[in-house]
């Protein structure tokens, strides 16, 4: 058991937030509501070529052997200052997902340019109908044609699916669950960008007869396409739990920062014992946010696939029952002024009820650990 | 006892549902069942159909021009409007300064701004909060100077919902800064067109401009405008609120939150095969919100049949306001989760989501102020405490 | 709609209140913890005297006409001074099943002895198999034997098993569900009292083939006496919550006085804002729980099955809820004095916890209201 | 970063697994898969099977007789013992009074006291409470008069768990009153055989004698038994909390709890033919349980980890008392609801309840106390608002 972060890590931690605090204060995000790609290229280059965007992944791909826990330093720090970039579509969903089911030539093809902060991607599994079970169910097709195949349907709410380069797209192949990778600007791909209530943009994404070469496949199609999407889901719901620690801090730290500078009835309001009990109550939400979250972080790397469910579910579901208890109690501490635009504790709230719904709900997450054989045993 | 309705408030009912089934023009009737969202002219346009029909102000006495329904009526007149997803009327005239001119006003006063609120020709607004002064409302520093014959009115109101688009806005000023600060407030009712008010709309997080600053440079306010007496301001304050806590509101829009919940829920896919309405577990979650609204609902009843049989309601009238704004908000938060992935939707046109979907993410978050406003939540606890439960107060001084 | 007492049942609230303020304060219950039956003969007697046992009973039955309400009014006033007499088990449960579906004879044999003072009841459905869903389940059997039956089976924690003169039991019959009288000491009818968290005793019957003629069944076994049951187990529920109002109550006020007089850091404690608070949210929770209470004790005679499974289901659920909720709080206001058993704070705390188990407790009530085809459609 | 434990750290939990094993007595064992339910009399026996092998202090240093193991040994050999459903030893030697007499005691007092701790010689308990100094213990009124070589002790102590098992007491008392209140504060250690002393143990709302109330009358003490520095006793009782605040205690009871829930829903039918532990609903409210006992815990190893790295704990460790305790009152309501109608079960003798059942409603009832004990919840939320927050103090006074 070693639960130190290694001077590696704090390194990184710091030099993120440096270039945070430089380059991407929280009026940056707010500037970004208004444009259309919802992030900035020039931006994500720079992240690449600080070597963040390759330090999660094996030194073969270009990366530093990093684990999981290296880009839930990353994504925790980004999140601290709701920097836009899409950091978890390209790196952690569908950047992992290359670099644990790709070939060489896929990862050079679409992983390499994208380290490099070149290109970005997106992870598109989600559908009208299939809710979270993304691993388990998918009404996109992929069907035989000639010597490849076409691709038809359509998915919903792809993050940074309005601007990636590339998009991994799961769907129904003639050999079970099949992951393709997508580009772009293919014919048959039509994309349209929807706003989202964190002030970002995603996009709904229809592929009306996409044709597909065999060397578009990422990894076996069938169950080890299925394990992989779940793995997937895993990793994208670990990595919203570290933004959410992210968020969570800081929604925690302004307001207790307004309970000692707002004064009503004559004192600070934050020596009305009433609302002290409430921040001590956020503290510790935060506080045991922060803990499943490490765990979720560590776990998710592991090969034991029921330990690793269970530890990210339990993570998840503290995000909806304490992160939103955070985020609803910063607002409601920071009274009229937080309902109000202008003021940044409402981009918290928003994004932290967005991280909610993010691959897997409380309630989705609270049913799989039910479920784990490995519960009962315990 | 009986907790069914009699025929004749039966009969009613019925008059009602037929009077909006007739009366509804079909722009409304359409964004009723869809969105249940509507601008501030389907608002007005409502509230001319209902001040012809002379329902405007169903609370209102008769001699007021109100429909001088009984306390069951009015439930009844709610809970059917609630039902058929019909526009929620502005409550500061009707509601607010309306009965407070009523009661405070003088005959001139009455006959100047009562037909006018009634009609919709004069819309109002709420001016108390200021920067500085929120849950301490008291502390306010909107001053007016006596002129002689008029008030010359300077300062900041803020979170002034719709100022925008309000004729008339209520505000409590600082008359007299020499005394108690509760002692040297006045109630001033002054028109938005007189020079040196200037209304800012701001956007809330909602995402639409709900609340405006109000500023006052060099406002002059005739004397003949000041309602109750002077410095005595507090005490008109201290009425609203205790009539706020006793409106029947909450029941209504709670209700109407519960039935567009079960319908999110029929049209939301649960990954299965299914809807969520069909998950024994979401129907759990949504159950034990229902019979929380039972509960509340019942609260409400207990109180109506207190009026209606003449007393005064109870004390635990006051706590409609703290279990029905949480409440609220705990229905919208189990819309949001219901509708998965779509409750990221925020404004997309064409619309990104079902029509009842639409408007959910905006409202989710407009009404996490539902807990501060009116008096926040907390505030309420400190009076209950003390004016309920005779809780002793702990005498404080600034550190 | 009518919501107001009538001047008979702010009278009978008034003479309940007296009589139990003059003959049953709290130290009579403590001192029949101690007592093998737990309540005592004589005191019943004075309450058929009074007449309260008939008051719920239509005219016809010697009784009063009185609705629920009227029982409602009463099992809540000896809920304030946790008063141990069967008036539940005798006149709610067994009671109106006897005046729902006895017959003349059955109700001359076994129920007006009841109204006077002179008998008890006990109405036997609960088994070790059954849980809460005693109108669907009976592992307890009635085999035709010759002219007559013989009843085989186990019930458990029977209210007033230990000392009813006749139990009233459930039974898997010929005909489906069956509702037996079965005299207390009849050949193989063997008891066992047991003690219970709140200081009183029940019964673990069993039936070792107990003979039972004809006579004895009471209302049509089948579809007749699963309706029976299930209107007893709501009658039952929604007299748990009339006595849970009063019982919630006093240990609301209690904790009130206490805030008001223990002194600490040289204030009451009551001043402190953050026990200000708890109290008031205790406030609203008796309040909801008497106003949904209320609404369950006039549904719970109404023919709307529905209307009336979801009104008391609403009613037993803020019980959970809100009454819990308020007794815990009592104890934890109270400090350390509220955990000594001689304070008597605790006390309600158990009777609390009994009340939330009779007759389906939250999660069983929460899951019939969910799946009541009326709550869809409301 | 890595979460599994080392080879040596697993090797080591193999060896306490196996000394539990081998070394635990049938009729311990019994008890500990049966009820979890102990004497005192087995509780000490137990306590000298750990003294025998050196286990009995994990977290005392070696040199005064402590197994000297590390912080995560110290976790492991936690969890293995509540696995194993192992008694509980009594804290108030081994964790109270133990530490403080090694940090503020006397070569002399070390040699007397810490040996028969260890060997449970002499069992302790703990005198701080009194009934009008619970919440506010530095209002404390028990009296210690210095009589030049001993001190005589007038006054009353309450709350005193398991006093009537205990040879010795340590006791907050007064040695002046005319200062600070927290300033006239001595800390005492006491033979509970000294005439004057007389332990009158009560029962709780569980049902057992587990407090007693403890008079003091003309007591005489040794001066060589104050610990630390007269009238400064309230920096020992700070010291104690704090280091109450970083016990490790909490995730053995804890995982106790939740492995007893889930055998005991097994063992309970759900009346439609399955037991609860099939119950999907059950499940996910258990599930809910042990997700948050996850966090909990991981909030404790990463304390351990950094007293590993031998750097102090950080604040999160405060919220363990809150967290702990609030989510062990949870387990324990819900492990109440899993058993039905059999949660109404209170000692009957033979059992009425399969003996896993027998003690759940006793403990319920106790255990509400843990949330009140050891600085009650409201008291702990004061300390870390203004500790941890920084936030305000409000001045008052009586009014």
């Amino acid at each position: 058991m070693d639960l130190q972060y290694t001077e590696e890590q704090l390194m990184l931690r710091n030099t993120v937030a440096d270039f945070v605090s430089r380059e991407s204060p929280i009026s940056r995000a707010r500037k970004l509501h208004e444009d259309e790609t919802g992030w900035e290229a020039a931006v994500w280059k720079q992240m690449g070529e600080l070597g963040w965007l390759a330090f999660p992944f094996a030194e073969s791909l270009g990366g530093f052997g990093g684990q999981f826990v290296d880009a839930a330093i990353i994504v925790e720090e980004l999140g601290k200052a709701l920097v836009p970039e899409p950091f978890v579509a390209s790196i952690v969903t569908a950047g992992q997902a290359l670099a644990l089911a790709g070939n060489e030539q896929q990862q050079q093809n679409w992983l390499a340019p994208v380290l490099a902060g070149e290109a970005t991607l997106a992870f598109a599994a989600s559908e009208a109908d299939n809710r979270y079970h993304i691993a388990e169910r998918a009404g996109t097709t992929l069907d035989a044609n000639g010597n490849g195949y076409i691709l038809t349907g359509e998915k919903v709410w792809v993050d940074n699916g309005q601007a990636a380069d590339t998009l991994l797209v799961t769907a129904s192949g003639p050999d079970g669950l099949t992951l393709v990778a997508v580009e772009a600007d293919r014919d048959g791909v039509e994309r349209r960008t929807v706003k989202t209530i964190d002030g970002r943009r995603a996009a709904i994404i229809r592929f009306n007869g996409t044709p597909i070469s065999a060397d578009h496949i990422v990894g076996n199609p069938g169950d080890d396409t299925v394990a992989l999407v779940d793995r997937v889901r895993d990793l994208g719901a670990a990595a919203a739990c570290a933004e959410a620690v992210g968020v969570s801090q800081v929604a925690f730290d302004m307001t207790v920062e307004y309970l000692k500078t707002r004064v009503q009835f004559d004192v600070p309001i934050g020596a009305f014992q009433a609302l002290q009990h409430r921040a001590v109550d956020m503290f510790i939400e935060n506080e045991l946010l922060r803990a499943a979250t490490l765990a979720a972080a560590l776990r998710v790397d592991e090969d034991d696939v029921s330990e690793r469910h269970m530890a990210v579910s339990a993570a998840k579901k503290q995000l909806a029952v304490g992160g939103k208890f955070v985020a609803y109690q910063a607002i409601q501490l920071h009274g009229g002024i937080g309902i109000t635009e202008e003021h940044d504790i409402g981009l918290y709230l928003k994004r932290m009820q967005a991280l909610g719904v993010l691959f897997g709900d409380e309630a989705w997450h609270e049913a799989r650990y039910a479920d784990e054989p490995a519960f009962q045993a315990r | 006892m009986d907790l069914s309705f009699t025929p004749e408030q039966e009969t009613f009912r019925e008059e009602v549902r037929a009077f909006i089934q007739e009366a509804m023009p079909p722009h409304i009737r359409e964004k009723a069942e869809k969105s249940g969202q509507f601008t501030m002219d389907e608002i007005m346009e409502w509230h001319r159909i209902l001040y012809k029909k002379g329902w405007v102000a169903p609370h209102w006495p008769k001699e007021y021009g109100g429909a001088g329904f009984d306390a069951a009526q009015r439930f009844i007149f709610t809970e059917e409007m609630a039902l058929a997803g019909a526009p929620g009327l502005s409550p500061f005239g009707l509601s607010m300064v309306g009965p407070l001119i009523m009661h405070f006003g003088t005959p001139a006063q009455k006959e100047r701004f009562l037909p006018k609120i009634l009609s919709g020709e004069e819309v109002w607004c709420q001016g108390y909060s200021e920067p500085n002064a929120g849950s301490d409302l008291a502390s306010l520093k909107c001053k007016a100077e006596d002129k002689g014959d008029h008030f010359v009115v300077n300062g900041q109101k803020t979170w002034t919902t719709y100022g925008q688009y309000a004729d008339w806005i209520f505000c409590l000023v600082r008359t007299d800064s020499s005394g108690k600060k509760q002692e040297g407030i006045s109630f001033l009712l002054i028109d938005m067109k007189t020079p040196g008010v200037k209304v800012v709309p701001m956007l809330t997080i909602g995402g639409t401009p709900a609340f405006c600053d109000t500023y006052f440079e060099d406002v002059e306010v005739p004397k003949e405008n000041l309602l109750g007496p002077q410095n005595g301001g507090w005490t008109l304050a201290k009425a609203l609120l205790g009539h706020e806590r006793t409106m029947i509101g909450g029941t209504g829009p709670l209700l109407r939150s519960l039935n567009n919940l079960k319908r999110i829920a029929a049209e939301c896919p649960d990954g299965q095969g299914q809807t969520l309405a069909d998950d024994p577990s979401w129907r759990r979650r949504a159950a034990a919100l229902e019979m929380r609204y039972r509960a509340h609902e019942m609260v409400v009843l207990k109180q109506i049949a207190e009026q209606q049989a003449g007393r005064q309601p109870g004390p635990e009238a006051s706590i409609m306001k703290i279990v029905g704004t949480t409440l609220g908000q705990q229905i919208d938060e189990l819309t949001m989760d219901t509708m998965g992935l779509n409750s990221l939707n925020w404004f997309n046109d064409p619309p990104a989501v079902p029509p009842l979907q639409e408007w959910v993410g905006s409202n989710f978050c407009y009404n996490r102020a539902t807990t501060i406003f009116g008096g926040s939540n907390e505030i309420q606890r400190n009076i209950m405490a003390k004016m309920l439960l005779g809780l002793p107060t702990l005498k404080f001084q600034a550190s």
